[in-house]
């Protein structure tokens, strides 16, 4: 009942529910593999569609990256509270004394761990074969703080679709429009690093972005997943 | 608590109708009014523009569309902000009839753009910083409407899609921001528009009463809507029964 | 044994605009074990969420040691064990990682000794099989492992029966009783007769919707 | 009993879901205006991440077009057989006495004219937002033909998927090489109406998938249907 | 009366290789109501399943008025009417609406009075509400309401009594009842007591699984 005894808590709660995620990610290894493989075949379907040119390629390639590990993470939100929602585990976490804010948060943590962190590991051999002539550093910096706000950003629309039958592309417009800023960073720095020029600014507003989202989208997830856990 | 009275009664949607309803042919006649001395000002008084010919005209309703469809966002998401804070239903209503009003809006500046667009750029679209900017607005708008209808709770419709305005009214800065920084940064040398000082006073004083007839104008079908809504949210409630036993059914 | 634990003021419940129920007024003190009753659709399982805190549904107030459940929600949870329809249990879990959660979940309100909750729930060496290979009514007694643990005064279950075959029942009754005979408090549902001594009926037919006529607040809650 | 009134009542097994599904889709709006909406905000993504030049975006065009229009068909295949299966409708077709290849069938047609249908005929607006030049034409009827493959196709990855818990990424992956045929030809077709170039051996193509498609996925569709529903 | 509809010879079922009952030999004659019984887990959904066709786990033979099951699959499913744990009804439709398509499905096996038989469930009045709008019994209502439009002989009904109060209940019984006495052969299975006169019981604990030692055949089905 003190303060200690509930921060205690409150910690315990974030760590459960980290390892419950991850667990849960080994033992269905699909639900970190397929963004993967989405990502993976979706980029190599962009030169069946525009052509082998690697000249032409090139010019595509840090805005067809992002906006392919985008939809790739867009894709794998939907099952962020979903299976929790059904199974009736959500309903247990908005009745238990434990902080809703600590559940969420660790359950978008592992969410990128699972997800966002693969794509970036993956992105320069996807780089590589759109003939990205450099920045892959970049690529991988910008991605990585980049999926992690939209991993944040994208728990918010998770939560406020998660009791509608097929929210997975209504997610996608409500989060789509959020992640514009985010994408245009993104893709410019790696622009900017493939031709060679200067990219601490770009980099730094995304820094900027991560910080906002990360104050900000845990408190609205909970206040979207208790207004909306009971009605469909 | 009585300082408070005039907030609760401002939360009834039935002190709201029944006022709403005086003020509404007043509010309609002055819009009408705006709207026609705007047009006919407008179309047939102001001077033709010296590099555009007539094509110009149409900001006349282009550009006071674009104002009202942002103006609208933001009327839409302090709806919300008082609806989930006072928990007071009138404001999800309003809220509610705010959204297609706004999308619309944002539709009908785009559309304008684009017709615009065909004989001063030679093309119907172009990906100019605000153009850019207008349909990410609209896709926002876009996303609140369907998070509105995807539920079969209206409580939870409400209160969700108010929670998306407000993530939405954090993030429009940074949009339209970035979308500026994207712009400029690739920014071709073939298009430029007329930028807004070149308008002369006998372009802009029809322009401006066409911005304030909007205005009213908004103020008007929201009345409308939200009044609409308020009857079909209310329909099981006394007052509505006798008022459409009144009017002999609706 | 006769404390005053939770009071429900003059509750109303509504899905979609259509009332279920309202000015429901009770008492429930520790030591008493209810049953809600009312046919198929008469907002048993609504009233059951409402008091859990889950979905914004009532209107009226609701009560905790006489205290507005929403000033102290904290304290509330921690005395609220609440078991509804879905048994909240992961597939892809063993029937002992579930409970490890729940307890990490629970604030410390449920105790260390899983293993032998299960083992009373029928379920002694199904402990590392993960759930998705049980049965219907395998499944929920994963969920009611719980009932074994926790030590929470309050206990709300949603026909908590369901599934579960004759032996499991009785057993469950059992576990019913001894939590009200510690004075702990009971409020369910159940299609199935219950054979619980002294347990009350709360009959939510005896409480009918009204069409509110006036909407002069417009505030809910 | 007779041949006849069996054959009666076939038809009415395919007249019937069609009608419900058509209901459906009816009252849940988002289930055909989410794909479009998808499609619609991909597309405008790729000049934020590539750049507003007209002259790169129609080269572009095409190939953009084509590979989002797949995505959407793909994303919202997840769906086809899903909300029976766990509503237990699904099973209910797999015990009556109607033939599952009609049920499937009517299920695969109001599938295209709620999706493939309206992406057709919103793809001439994104291609002018794309600045694609010209063949318009090409664009629609490559479509056309196209997604309706395509809903034929992805009807078997559904029934594959519909029993895993979070099939759609799953789905993708199984689905998207077949469809690299169909996204070769439709976009070079594009291509080639875009120069004023004859486009009749493509489109004669795409229309041979059609056809093969036809004749071959209800059938597959169904047997995969009557494999997976019981296991998960 | 007593004419023999189904007919079950050495059959056996697995879950994930976990073999669950074997050697179940059993004639079922019309005119006889049959609840399966077994605790949790014990396979009663699985058999039940099985013998109407769904999922291929079944070892051993099924047999439909003296013909495998296989052989004639069409005049079998026009001869069954089964009703699982899901519902199977679509909640943006209405009752009548799921119903209509349940006629189409069903080849001629079931009236038209829809109408009759959602009053008989007690949902008169529900008619062109969209299902989603009603509670779990209701649901189960609207499936069960079949159950007053079949023509098929043989029913098999997976806890059909789940979330249905006690006056449906009892209204559900004197329908299979009426199905009985008119030379209908039901199979069931029910965690609740079911007070059918002359109701038989098969209980699967009676055949225990085996662990198979050897595979020749390697058949299935
Ligand atoms: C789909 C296309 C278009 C959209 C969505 C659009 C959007 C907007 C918006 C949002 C505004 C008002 C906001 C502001 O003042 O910054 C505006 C104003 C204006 N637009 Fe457009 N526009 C479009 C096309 C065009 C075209 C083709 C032209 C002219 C060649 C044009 C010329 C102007 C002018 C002159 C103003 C008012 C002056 C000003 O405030 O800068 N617009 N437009
Ligand atoms: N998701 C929902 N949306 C709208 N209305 C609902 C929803 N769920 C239930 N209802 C309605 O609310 C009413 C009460 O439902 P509730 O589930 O509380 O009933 P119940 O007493 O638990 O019934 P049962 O015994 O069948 O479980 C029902 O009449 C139903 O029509
Ligand atoms: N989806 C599944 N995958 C693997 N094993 C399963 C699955 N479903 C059930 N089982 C296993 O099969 C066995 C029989 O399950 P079944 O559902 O037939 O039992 P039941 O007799 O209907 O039990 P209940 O009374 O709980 O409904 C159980 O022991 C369970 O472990
Ligand atoms: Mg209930
Ligand atoms: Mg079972």
């Amino acid at each position: 009942m003190t303060a200690e005894t509930s921060s205690r808590a409150m910690t315990g709660t974030f760590g459960a529910t980290l390892r419950r995620d991850l667990l849960l990610a080994a033992r269905h290894p699909g639900d970190w593999i397929n963004p993967l493989v989405f990502f993976l075949i979706a980029i190599s379907l962009i030169p069946l569609g525009v052509g082998p040119e690697s000249k032409v390629l090139a010019v595509l390639a840090p805005g067809v990256l992002w906006v392919m590990a985008l939809l790739a993470t867009l894709l794998s939100l939907d099952g962020l509270f979903r299976s929790d929602f059904e199974d009736g585990a959500l309903e247990q976490c908005l009745v238990s004394p434990s902080l809703l804010y600590f559940t969420v948060l660790a359950k978008v943590v592992a969410h990128w761990l699972v997800t966002g962190l693969p794509l970036t590991l993956l992105s320069p051999v996807l780089g590589l074969m759109l003939s990205l002539p450099g920045g892959y550093g970049t690529l991988c910096l910008s991605l990585l703080i980049g999926t992690a706000t939209m991993s944040l950003v994208g728990a918010v629309g998770a939560a406020l679709t998660v009791s509608l039958q097929r929210g997975g592309l209504l997610l996608s417009l409500i989060v789509m429009p959020l992640y514009v800023p985010i994408l245009i960073f993104g893709a410019s720095a790696v622009n900017d690093a493939a031709q060679g020029v200067e990219v601490g600014v770009p980099l730094a507003i995304l820094g900027a972005f991560l910080a906002l989202a990360l104050a900000l989208a845990p408190m609205a997830a909970s206040a979207a997943l208790r207004v909306c856990v009971d009605s469909d | 608590m009585a300082s408070w009275q005039w907030f609760h009664r401002l939360g009834s949607p039935r002190w709201f109708y029944e006022k709403t309803g005086g003020w509404l042919p007043w509010l309609t006649a002055v819009a009408l009014v705006l709207l026609v001395l705007g047009t006919v000002w407008g179309l047939a008084f102001s001077p033709e523009d010296f590099k555009q010919g007539n094509s110009y005209r149409i900001i006349y309703i282009h550009v006071p569309a674009a104002f009202l469809a942002l103006a609208g966002y933001y009327i839409m998401a302090v709806c919300g902000a008082v609806g989930l804070i006072w928990r007071m239903k009138l404001a999800f209503m309003v809220m509610k009839s705010a959204a297609p009003i706004g999308a619309g809006l944002t539709f009908v500046s785009l559309v304008t753009g684009a017709i615009w667009g065909k004989p001063t750029w030679g093309t119907w679209w172009a990906w100019d910083a605000r153009i850019t900017s207008m349909l990410i607005l609209f896709f926002l708008y876009l996303g609140i409407m369907a998070l509105q209808s995807a539920f079969q709770n209206r409580e939870a419709a409400d209160k969700a899609s108010a929670i998306l305005a407000l993530v939405g009214t954090v993030n429009i800065p940074i949009i339209y921001k970035s979308v500026d920084w994207w712009y400029t940064l690739h920014q071709p040398a073939t298009l430029k528009l007329t930028s807004a000082p070149t308008i002369h006073a006998s372009m802009l004083y029809p322009l401006l009463t066409m911005v304030v007839a909007f205005y009213v104008f908004y103020a008007v079908v929201l009345l409308l809507y939200t009044r609409h809504e308020i009857l079909r949210r209310e329909s099981r409630t006394g007052w509505v029964r006798e008022l459409i036993a009144k009017e002999g059914g609706l | 044994m006769a404390e005053l634990l939770l009071t429900l003021e003059h509750l109303s419940c509504e899905r979609d605009g259509r009332p279920l129920f309202s000015g429901l007024d009770a008492r429930f003190h520790g030591g008493e074990q209810w049953q809600v009753q009312g046919p198929n659709g008469s907002g048993k399982t609504t009233l059951l969420r409402a008091i859990a805190g889950i979905g914004a549904t009532a209107r009226g107030r609701i009560l905790w040691r006489d205290r507005a459940v929403r000033e102290d929600l904290w304290a509330f949870r921690r005395s609220l064990l609440y078991i509804g329809h879905s048994p909240g249990i992961k597939g892809a879990l063993t029937p002992l990682e579930n409970l490890a959660w729940y307890r990490a979940l629970s604030a410390g309100t449920l105790s260390e000794d899983s293993l032998g909750a299960l083992a009373e729930v029928g379920l002694a060496g199904y402990e590392d099989i993960p759930c998705q290979q049980l049965s219907a009514g395998q499944l929920r007694r994963v969920a009611l492992a719980r009932l074994y643990l926790s030590s929470a005064p309050l206990w709300v279950l949603d026909e908590p029966f369901t599934a579960i075959d004759k032996a499991g029942v009785a057993s469950l009754e059992a576990r019913l009783a001894a939590h009200v005979a510690a004075g702990g408090l009971v409020l369910m549902t159940s299609h199935q007769e219950v054979t619980l001594p002294g347990v009350r009926h709360l009959d939510l037919t005896a409480f009918p919707p009204v069409l509110r006529d006036d909407e002069e607040g417009g505030y809910d809650g």
